[in-house]
């Protein structure tokens, strides 16, 4: 049962992103419910690569432990989903800072309403 | 690789064919007895004279540029009988992210009904 | 030829690594000089075709062949049976859409040079561009789950920073914001699905995948959340409405490149359906209430009817639409309907043992119909760009009499008009006369609902015809000149294609639709070979 | 912003030193122990978006400008992709050879034996072949990315501030 809590906080988080990206009109919002879904879905990476007892996966010659490395792979792919995420944050709040400027509002549903 | 007897082929389908060269001998023929009626014509009508002007039963001829046709005016009569049909899309497209999101949510959970998950 | 071998053998990097190399040279040489950056980007664009149509005569000469790159190694490292590097594996279906791309690419950096030349920050330009190109590349010929996301991911993030280039208008940064977070949101569950599978199977690569694939419970998850993200990325209703906001605010280069990144969405939807899943979607059977039906052809039903309304929405919000580019998006919604509803309809019946080449048929036309919608659409956007670039107007309300002073221009749009409204002799008619039988036999009225639609899509563009190129002249506009040489460029290569496909199109359909028709029915080819390979 | 009070100063002077040797270690050492180009690079990213802080962004936008970190970053991104174009173009030089895309080209060769280790402590840092190498390029990229987008960001809503008042 101990086991499965990560993945029971992995749902929780999802959800909880994809309530405030649905539910809520602040652009700022929108975003943290992004960085909420990423995370959970990196736990869920990091959770995979979970193993008992298991040892960093550093590779230092014939007399390392192979077989009590915790899988490398998840781990791996996790950082990368970060690397994008934080690229996707910063153009996020890039793209924010100057709706702002165009706006002066951050209410989703009073941008880009004005006739042409 | 290529031949020329490639370039001749006809598009087969499982009930018929299609052949663009065909299609375009069918539609010089076309153009041609078009332009045989055209011939046929009135050789009367001459340009620069009182047979051009337009007459709108004596009232004077509004601007050239302002009897251009506005593009949200060309289909009016039909937006105007589908204009329930029209409410309904506009009230869908609201421009509003968090609605495109709960789209997706929508979709989501029908494909997890169809696939049997639920 | 030694050399031609090794690029033959090393393609499928190069393809992705020279775009990359330049879009990271650009900044550099745009610090030179403004015209060599300029050249330096067609350059690198052109290079990487060619190598594109080296692999591609290479794949094509050997029926079947699917070209298996390792990268890191000369081999993948199996201990144990897992395949640890990553590779690319490039089949017909993969070529076929590089194909597009390569075409949508050059026309695309040929098309921006006149373009865009009065703005600035023309470096970050050509870098993102550069970087969507090799984006797009890499989604179409990765064989692996994960590097498709990231693939996915840089694509999107260059394509939002691009979509907000015209920075000084809020609605393109609007367009932009929007766009970023339905990808992110769609990209981040598809990352959660490949999670799901690594998970299961211990494994990324997709050959490893459709072999390992027991179809359980959290496999079924794992292929709503692909279908459905991938779907939102393609732009299929009802999860289509960033892609007017998108495509419509964007420059117009920019937005011809999206259209293929859109089409490497789908291709990613239909690798995932067909290769795989392909194997157990067949003889899987789902029970709704007392009744067992096979789930391929539950499945196939829903994207039916997704496609229909995707055509019918996508239609008649394009026909109340008054702005040229939003109008266009709404026409290209309705153009992947087609694809959708050909691609659903197969799946209806390819996989049975009763079919007698109707599945077959219409994967056939709605791989063609892809190809077909990118040259249509990518052709129209670059003429609205045109009609931008003359008189800065978007609204169709206040063009009018252009035929006057743009003839060339008049008749690519009237290729475009005609090859997307699926009227002989153009393109579009070959393929959508495809779609047409093959739906009719799955099921009559499919069909009529989609020439119905056709015939609308034709009012759609005559209305635009008549409004921007026909009426009297107008005296805003005197001062308008033809647009520069490069566009005309642009367009004629996209038109010129057009007709050309549409003289022969059995010709095209021989040769490079139907090895990816072959690609996509046949995954166990696909396995052995790429398994057998590493 | 234009800078915090002279406690704020005197702790980033104090600190600053620190974090970046911790970032350049994390960056050397990466494929030793955990972390690499992109942990390391954070660190140090995070270390000079403190200085930005603590003296303000008009104070950092005199000393950097953006234009020099994105060329530094596009040397990064370039150093990066070249050393993965060696893996194939190593057929040159040996012609045994089998290269492909970003293959290890520096491990299990002969001509530079230096690079021929496999790392049993902290202190092997040559070992890995071409792995250290690019966490270097990784590391340079990051940094400059990282701090360029923070040092506009601040600077664009510094300009906003102003504005408004």
């Amino acid at each position: 049962m101990i086991y499965n809590i990560p993945y029971i906080a992995v749902v929780a988080l999802i959800l909880i992103g994809l309530y405030a990206v649905i539910f809520k009109r602040n652009l700022i919002k929108i975003v943290i419910g992004i960085t909420l879904i990423e995370s959970g879905v990196n736990l869920f990476l990091i959770t995979l690569a979970f193993r008992e007892d298991s040892i960093a996966p550093i590779y230092r010659g014939s007399g390392s432990r192979i077989m009590d490395m915790s899988l490398p792979v998840p781990h791996a792919l996790t950082l990368t989903s970060i690397v994008i995420g934080v690229a996707v944050l910063a153009l996020m709040l890039s793209l924010i800072i100057h709706l702002y400027k165009h706006y002066n509002t951050l209410d989703a549903s009073k941008i880009g309403r004005e006739e042409e | 690789m290529i031949e020329l007897q490639d370039f001749l082929r006809t598009l087969g389908t499982n009930s018929g064919f299609w052949n663009p060269l065909i299609w375009g001998v069918i539609i010089v023929i076309a153009l041609l007895i078009a332009y045989i009626i055209r011939g046929r014509g009135k050789k009367e009508y001459k340009k620069q004279t009182e047979q051009t002007k337009v007459f709108l039963s004596g009232n004077p001829e509004p601007e050239k540029e302002e009897m251009h046709v506005k593009a949200s005016n060309v289909y009016w009569g039909f937006m105007e009988s589908f204009k329930w049909l029209y409410n309904g899309l506009d009230k869908m497209h609201t421009g509003n992210v968090s609605d495109y999101i709960l789209w997706f949510v929508i979709i989501l959970g029908v494909f997890f009904l169809i696939l049997g998950v639920i | 030829m030694n050399i031609i071998d090794d690029l033959i053998l090393h393609s499928p990097a190069l393809i992705v690594a020279i775009p990359l190399l330049g879009a990271f040279l650009t900044p550099l040489v745009s610090r030179i000089n403004d015209k060599l950056r300029n050249i330096f980007v067609i350059f690198i664009v052109l290079f990487t075709s060619a190598i594109v149509l080296l692999l591609a005569n290479d794949i094509y000469s050997l029926g079947g062949k699917i070209h298996t790159y390792v990268f890191g190694g000369s081999a993948a490292v199996t201990q144990g049976g897992f395949a640890i590097r990553i590779l690319f594996e490039v089949d017909g279906l993969n070529i076929f859409m590089a194909l597009i791309a390569t075409i949508l690419a050059i026309a695309g950096v040929i098309y921006s040079w006149s373009f865009m030349k009065e703005n600035t920050g023309l470096d970050k330009y050509y870098t993102l561009y550069l970087l969507i190109i090799a984006g797009m590349f890499g989604m179409i010929l990765t064989g692996d789950m994960f590097n498709f996301f990231v693939f996915l991911e840089i694509t999107s993030i260059a394509s939002c920073a691009l979509i907000a280039f015209w920075t000084n208008k809020g609605k393109a940064i609007d367009a932009g914001f929007k766009y970023i977070v339905i990808s992110s949101i769609g990209a981040l569950f598809i990352l959660f699905a490949i999670a799901i599978l690594y998970g299961q199977y211990n494994a990324l690569n997709m050959a490893v995948l459709a072999d390992k694939i027991q179809f359980s419970f959290l496999d079924k998850i794992a292929l709503a959340v692909l279908i459905t993200g991938l779907a939102m990325k393609a732009g299929i209703v009802p999860m289509h409405m960033w892609l007017p906001d998108a495509y419509g605010r964007a420059p117009s280069s920019v937005t011809l490149i999206l259209v293929g990144a859109t089409q490497a969405s789908l291709y990613g939807a239909l690798r995932m359906i067909f290769t795989v899943y392909g194997g157990s979607l067949s003889n899987t059977l789902n029970q709704i209430g007392d009744v067992n039906i096979d789930l391929n052809l539950l499945l196939g039903i829903f994207i039916v009817a997704l496609a229909l309304v995707t055509i019918f929405i996508g239609v008649l919000m394009a026909l109340k639409e008054n702005n040229f580019k939003r109008m266009i998006a709404f026409a290209a919604v309705a153009e992947i309907g087609y694809m959708i509803l050909a691609i659903g309809a197969a799946l209806t019946t390819v996989f049975s043992a009763t079919d007698t080449g109707t599945g077959v048929m219409a994967l056939k036309g709605g791989l063609f119909h892809i190809l077909n919608d990118a040259l249509d659409v990518g052709l129209l956007f670059l003429v609205a760009g045109a009609i931008y670039y003359a008189t800065k107007e978007t609204s169709l309300n206040r063009l009018g009499g252009l035929a006057r002073n743009m003839k060339y221009t008049t008749i690519f749009f009237l290729i475009g008009l005609l090859a997307v409204s699926g009227m002989p002799p153009m393109n579009g008619f070959a393929s959508k006369l495809i779609i047409y039988e093959s739906t009719y036999q799955v099921n009559p009225i499919l069909s009529i609902i989609a020439i119905l639609c056709s015939i609308l899509l034709l009012a759609v563009f005559v209305k635009v015809f008549h409004s921007a190129f026909l009426g009297p002249k107008q005296s805003r506009f005197d001062e308008v000149k033809e647009v520069p040489k490069s566009m005309l460029l642009a367009m004629g290569i996209i038109a010129c294609i057009i007709i050309f496909i549409g003289l022969f199109p059995n010709l095209v359909i021989d040769n490079i639709v139907q090895p990816a028709v072959n690609a996509i029915t046949n995954n166990s080819n696909y396995i052995s070979n790429v398994i057998g390979g590493i | 912003m234009s800078g915090m009070s002279r406690i704020v100063k005197t702790v980033t002077n104090v600190a600053f030193p620190i974090v970046m040797i911790y970032g350049l270690y994390v960056i050397a050492h990466g494929h030793l122990t955990p972390g690499g180009g992109f942990q390391g690079g954070a660190v140090v990213a995070s270390g000079l978006a403190m200085l930005l802080v603590a003296y303000g962004s008009v104070w950092t936008m005199g000393k950097v400008k953006e234009k020099q970190l994105s060329v530094l970053e596009s040397i990064g991104a370039l150093g990066f992709i070249s050393l993965a174009f060696l893996g194939i173009l190593m057929v040159l030089l040996y012609s045994s050879f089998q290269g492909n895309f970003f293959n290890n080209f520096l491990i299990n060769q002969d001509i530079i034996p230096i690079f021929n280790e496999i790392g049993r402590g902290l202190a092997n840092i040559n070992t890995a072949g071409v792995i250290p190498l690019m966490n270097f390029a990784v590391g340079l990229k990051v940094i400059a990315g990282l701090f360029a987008i923070v040092l506009v960001m601040a600077y664009a809503t510094r300009l906003k501030g102003v504005k408004q008042k």
